[in-house]
């Protein structure tokens, strides 16, 4: 290891430690009583008739923020594209159908659409209860992906039509932006929740545009998840470059 | 009006995002032309605005208008530095993608669009992050900027370089960026707010600073700085934007950069600036001191370049430090100066790289010694690139010569010395690469042990093409053209002056214009930078690399452990510079 | 132990994030380094939680307690906290892809091996 | 009690991260993350943030995991066939 670097290190680290340290000891005490945005946002949110504070906070109060969330996930999709991409000297080497054990076959398969169900019933029940778009989305795009431990990759490539998902992926950003732009059209304010009505607390219909922007996140994080995933897949399993190519060469 | 202002990021991205629904079927050109119109239309917008932004206007996003001087939204600023900011980054990128429309070839098979949707979330990212005034909503769009930055440096994935040095910009920059996200947390603890001048109303509700506010002020510098390439954070930057093709590099170097160096004015003066923030000595000890030593380690490592989009980027670093002292200084003047620095500086030195990437379509090489003399026959490309290095060193009546006699004055003393020195070795450098590329002039300079070549780089175009495309040339011309309008446009120095010191500066009014030492001091440091590029060309081994500064490059060793560990020293420097008003108050 | 208790969820957040510079400094890996730095995001999710806790209080979601019966941590910081993780996995899916085409094209990920941009 | 509950999470974070940082072999380290994601998951629940909680779950100890073993799969594959061809 280079000694420069070790010396460095042990400086900035016992710097920043000594940093951290007297900061910590000169701030509030753990579970302190004083929060004053989180209580502004508590009320903001029950005048909303929304149950899932979070939620409100994600999909209203700071909504442009989720805004700016999804439109990194969105160019890390389209970054994993480029990045991942088949450059001139690699070819795609379509892998051997594996043998899988017939408990992990039946295991996979039935717990595929327990948990794609639950990812949307979690995406579904963001502004009630704990869970949301983000949540649902991860869980629905991993769910997919069992069936490569269940089947096969053959199998996993015929229901995960990649094109569909990058679409459904753009589309879920562009529609996001268009509830937002909708708000400034009615006079408003970008992304403001004033198009519809707030409906009863606690039932699926609450909140204004919330539950949309909410789906609209569950669609691009599924989406985004899905492409990530398969093309990680698609690079450790078929494309090949010139040196995996034939050994003797 | 106010309410327009969110469009400047939305509007991009919807952009970004449409075409990549339905890209998969579209023809190139048509990507291609609604990139423009989006980009161009958002540059139009931002222009508009820019020019309504007196008064200056805020935006709570969401209407969520404060109630009793609280909210629970975000707050999108309007004034002028702001939309300054989102106008450059925007009319940048739209001069970007003029220029990529022939020379960049490739794109991935099935997306098409891919590469003009990096670039409108780029741009749509820099107006974000411009107009933001929420501490966390700055960060959001922080992190938009370097993901999207991250994928298009690495965009060239057959380039081992590329690869590499996107890397290294991906950890230092997430790095820096979780920095600033701990100290926006420490700021929340302390004060429960986010937006920017909630936080600096609490902090100085609280008393004077602690431990608390110092950490919170080296974490969230830590992120902006590094964005800024500030030494010792910049390590990064050569490695990135030396392989990032041509169109990228423009817009990293012409304003990304100085994105963070505007974060770091914003932050400073809505948050820290205040009884209860930092005191003002304290952070003109951190800035200037930190900005000289980026200024010289930039220009000399600038010198001994011979990767001729390295040298560019070490230039870049060169004049952030210059940037960073301006600001330091905590003068109205300074402010305005740096603004029309800033300006001038993108302008020159978008069209600096606009050139590079023309050498690197012609003969696959952008290295100051395999190409000696080979590039006589691109004269207009030549003449530019010797107009930009004049730009550089600030001779009159250009923009970057306006902004740097207005900072020189503000900064006085010694420090113009400094901003001589550095802008006058900048340019001869880029001069000396002028001689010698251009015109073949002097004997092929000798290799060194340590440094990085330029040649065998992959051309960026399919296929050569037959000639240089005419968008190559014509970018290139209109950025030194607006480099130029900059300084001679009548008015223009006040208007910016007069819109920076409204949105800053205690409403202290100060005017920007051309003076007689100004002159004379663009003058004295373009003189010296034809001197040095003159005495490099026909004597090279008198300015050949002395032994002090083989050890400095030995530094930017291209190993990300090194950089991580320099960042760590650098947040424990800068909390060293701005103690002791901490431990005074 | 209470007085212990005011501070140590804010020790552990910085000592996490040192832990995860020191192993991101100091790898011979880069797929290693980014779940170093994987690790440092996780110590600005334990800080941001830790700052809006308040004790004896409970999530703020009011599907099943009725609003104002009992005081609920502060929600800002847990929506802070979700946006924070989703760009965290972002970044880590970013930075893998280009560890991918650095194996391919250097054939190694050592960083101590990476021979280019140097001076 | 909740403060026995949430020192012992902690504690388990703070040994979790060392060993994910120690541990240098990647493939075992993204098990180690693994672990690190559920623990925290359950941090972040004692916390009082069960959404948080579930991201990080899903996020953290399931989809970053998984890229990292991918890629882990993708640059050893090349490796071993290296290997053969020498």
């Amino acid at each position: 290891m280079n000694r420069l670097r070790l010396w460095l290190l042990a400086v900035g680290g016992t710097g920043l430690a000594a940093l951290l340290v007297a900061a910590c000891l000169d701030l509030p005490r753990f579970g302190g009583r004083s929060h004053p945005y989180g209580d502004r946002a508590v009320h903001a949110s029950l005048r909303r008739h929304i149950a899932n504070t979070i939620a409100s906070v994600n999909f209203d109060q700071r909504a442009y923020d989720t805004l700016g969330e999804m439109s990194i996930l969105f160019a890390a999709v389209l970054g994993c594209v480029v990045l991942l991409r088949q450059t001139r000297d690699e070819h795609r080497a379509p892998p051997e159908p594996a043998e899988v054990a017939r408990p992990v076959r039946r295991y996979a398969l039935l717990v595929l659409p327990v948990a794609l169900v639950t990812g949307l019933y979690v995406i579904a029940h963001g502004q009630l209860s704990p869970g949301g778009g983000f949540q649902g989305g991860v869980v629905a795009a991993t769910a997919l992906h069992l069936l490569y431990l269940g089947a096969d990759y053959g199998a996993l490539e015929r229901v995960r039509p990649l094109g569909v998902y990058e679409t459904t992926d753009a589309l879920a950003v562009s529609s996001y932006v268009v509830l937002g732009l909708a708000g400034l059209l009615a006079g408003t304010a970008f992304l403001a929740n004033t198009l519809l009505p707030y409906g009863t607390f606690n039932t699926l219909s609450s909140g204004g545009t919330v539950p949309l922007l909410n789906a609209a996140v569950g669609m691009e994080v599924a989406g985004a998840a899905t492409v990530l995933l398969a093309h990680f897949l698609d690079q450790a399993v078929e494309i090949e470059d010139a040196t995996e190519e034939e050994p003797g060469k | 009006m106010h309410h327009l202002l969110p469009l400047l990021v939305a509007v991009p991205l919807l952009g970004a995002a449409l075409p990549a629904a339905a890209g998969r079927r579209l023809p190139r050109a048509a990507v291609e032309i609604t990139g423009f119109v989006v980009s161009g239309g958002t540059g139009a917008l931002a222009l508009l605005l820019l020019l309504n932004s007196t008064p200056p206007m805020t935006e709570w996003v969401g209407g969520w208008l404060p109630v009793g001087g609280q909210s629970v939204g975000i707050v999108v600023l309007g004034d002028g530095p702001a939309l300054g900011m989102a106008t450059l980054a925007s009319l940048l990128t739209l001069a970007a993608l003029a220029y990529s429309w022939r020379y960049f070839d490739a794109p991935p098979h099935g997306h098409t669009g891919a590469f003009t949707a990096l670039m409108l979330l780029f741009q749509g990212a820099m107006c974000g992050f411009a107009l933001a005034g929420d501490l966390f909503n700055a960060f959001v769009f922080f992190e938009l900027m370097s993901v999207v930055a991250y994928a298009l440096t690495g965009y060239r994935i057959d380039e081992a370089r590329a690869v590499q040095g996107a890397l290294t910009f991906g950890v230092v920059n997430s790095l820096g960026a979780y920095a600033m996200l701990m100290g926006i947390a420490l700021l929340y603890a302390r004060t429960g707010e986010l937006g920017m001048s909630a936080i600096g109303r609490g902090l100085d509700a609280h008393g004077g600073p602690d431990a608390l506010v110092l950490a919170s002020f080296v974490l969230v510098m830590t992120g902006l700085l590094v964005k800024a390439a500030t030494v010792p954070f910049h390590f990064w930057l050569p490695d990135a934007h030396a392989v990032a093709p041509t169109p990228v590099c423009m817009l990293l170097s012409g304003v990304m950069v100085e994105l963070g160096v505007y974060g770091a004015w914003r932050v400073y003066g809505t948050v820290f600036a205040g009884p209860g923030g930092i005191p003002a000595a304290d952070l003109t000890r951190a800035l200037v001191t930190l900005g000289i030593l980026t200024a010289a380690v930039g220009a000399v490592m600038c010198w001994y370049q011979r990767h001729i989009k390295r040298l560019l980027a070490y230039s870049t670093i060169a004049h952030t430090g210059l940037f960073l002292v301006g600001l330091g200084v905590l003068t109205p003047e300074g402010d305005d100066g740096i603004a029309l620095y800033v300006v001038g500086h993108a302008a020159v030195k978008a069209a600096l790289f606009a050139c590079a990437g023309v050498l690197l379509d012609r003969f696959g090489s952008v290295d100051e010694h395999a190409l000696h003399g080979r590039a006589r026959s691109l004269r207009a490309t030549g003449v530019m690139f010797a107009i930009g290095a004049l730009g550089l060193a600030g001779l009159p009546p250009f923009g970057t010569g306006l902004g740097k006699s207005v900072a020189e004055e503000a900064a006085g003393g010694p420090l113009t010395v400094g901003y001589v020195l550095v802008s006058a070795i900048t340019a001869g450098a880029v001069l000396r690469v002028t001689a010698r590329v251009f015109l073949g002039l002097g004997p092929r300079p000798e290799d060194a042990e340590y440094e990085t070549s330029g040649s065998g780089e992959e051309p960026e175009t399919g296929g050569l093409l037959r000639r240089v495309p005419d968008t190559m040339t014509t970018v290139p011309a209109v950025l030194l053209a607006a480099a130029l309008a900059v300084g001679v446009a009548p008015g223009f120095g006040d208007l910016v002056a007069r819109s920076v010191n409204e949105a800053g500066s205690g409403g202290a009014h100060a005017s920007a214009h051309w003076t007689a030492p100004g002159v004379l001091l663009g003058l004295a440091a373009t003189a010296l930078a034809v001197i040095l590029a003159a005495l490099a060309v026909t004597r090279p081994t008198w300015l050949a690399a002395p032994s002090w500064a083989a050890p400095l490059r030995r530094l930017q060793s291209g190993h990300v452990g090194d950089y991580v560990a320099w960042l760590l020293v650098g947040t424990t420097l800068l909390g060293a510079l701005a103690l002791p008003g901490v431990l005074g108050g | 132990m209470s007085h212990a208790m005011d501070v140590l969820p804010y020790l552990v957040a910085a000592y996490v994030f040192l832990t995860g510079c020191y192993g991101l400094a100091t790898s011979r890996h880069l797929i290693h380094a980014v779940g170093c730095l994987a690790v440092c995001q996780s110590a600005t999710y334990i800080l941001l939680l830790a700052v809006g806790y308040r004790a004896g209080g409970t999530a703020p979601v009011f599907s099943d307690i009725e609003p104002g019966s009992r005081p609920v941590v502060d929600p800002v910081v847990q929506a802070l906290t979700l946006t924070d993780i989703v760009v965290g996995a972002t970044v880590t899916a970013l930075l893998l892809a280009l560890v991918l085409q650095i194996a391919k094209r250097h054939g190694t990920v050592d960083p101590d091996e990476l021979r280019e941009l140097r001076g | 009690m909740a403060d026995a509950v949430i020192v012992v999470t902690l504690l388990l974070t703070a040994a979790c991260a060392t060993a994910a940082v120690t541990q240098r072999d990647p493939a075992r380290q993204a098990l180690v993350l693994s672990v690190l994601g559920v623990v925290l998951a359950a941090l972040f629940t004692v916390l009082q943030a069960p959404d948080v909680g579930l991201s990080q779950l899903a996020v953290g100890s399931a989809l970053t995991p998984l890229l990292i073993m991918l890629s882990v799969r993708k640059t050893r594959r090349r490796g071993r066939s290296k290997e053969d061809r020498e």
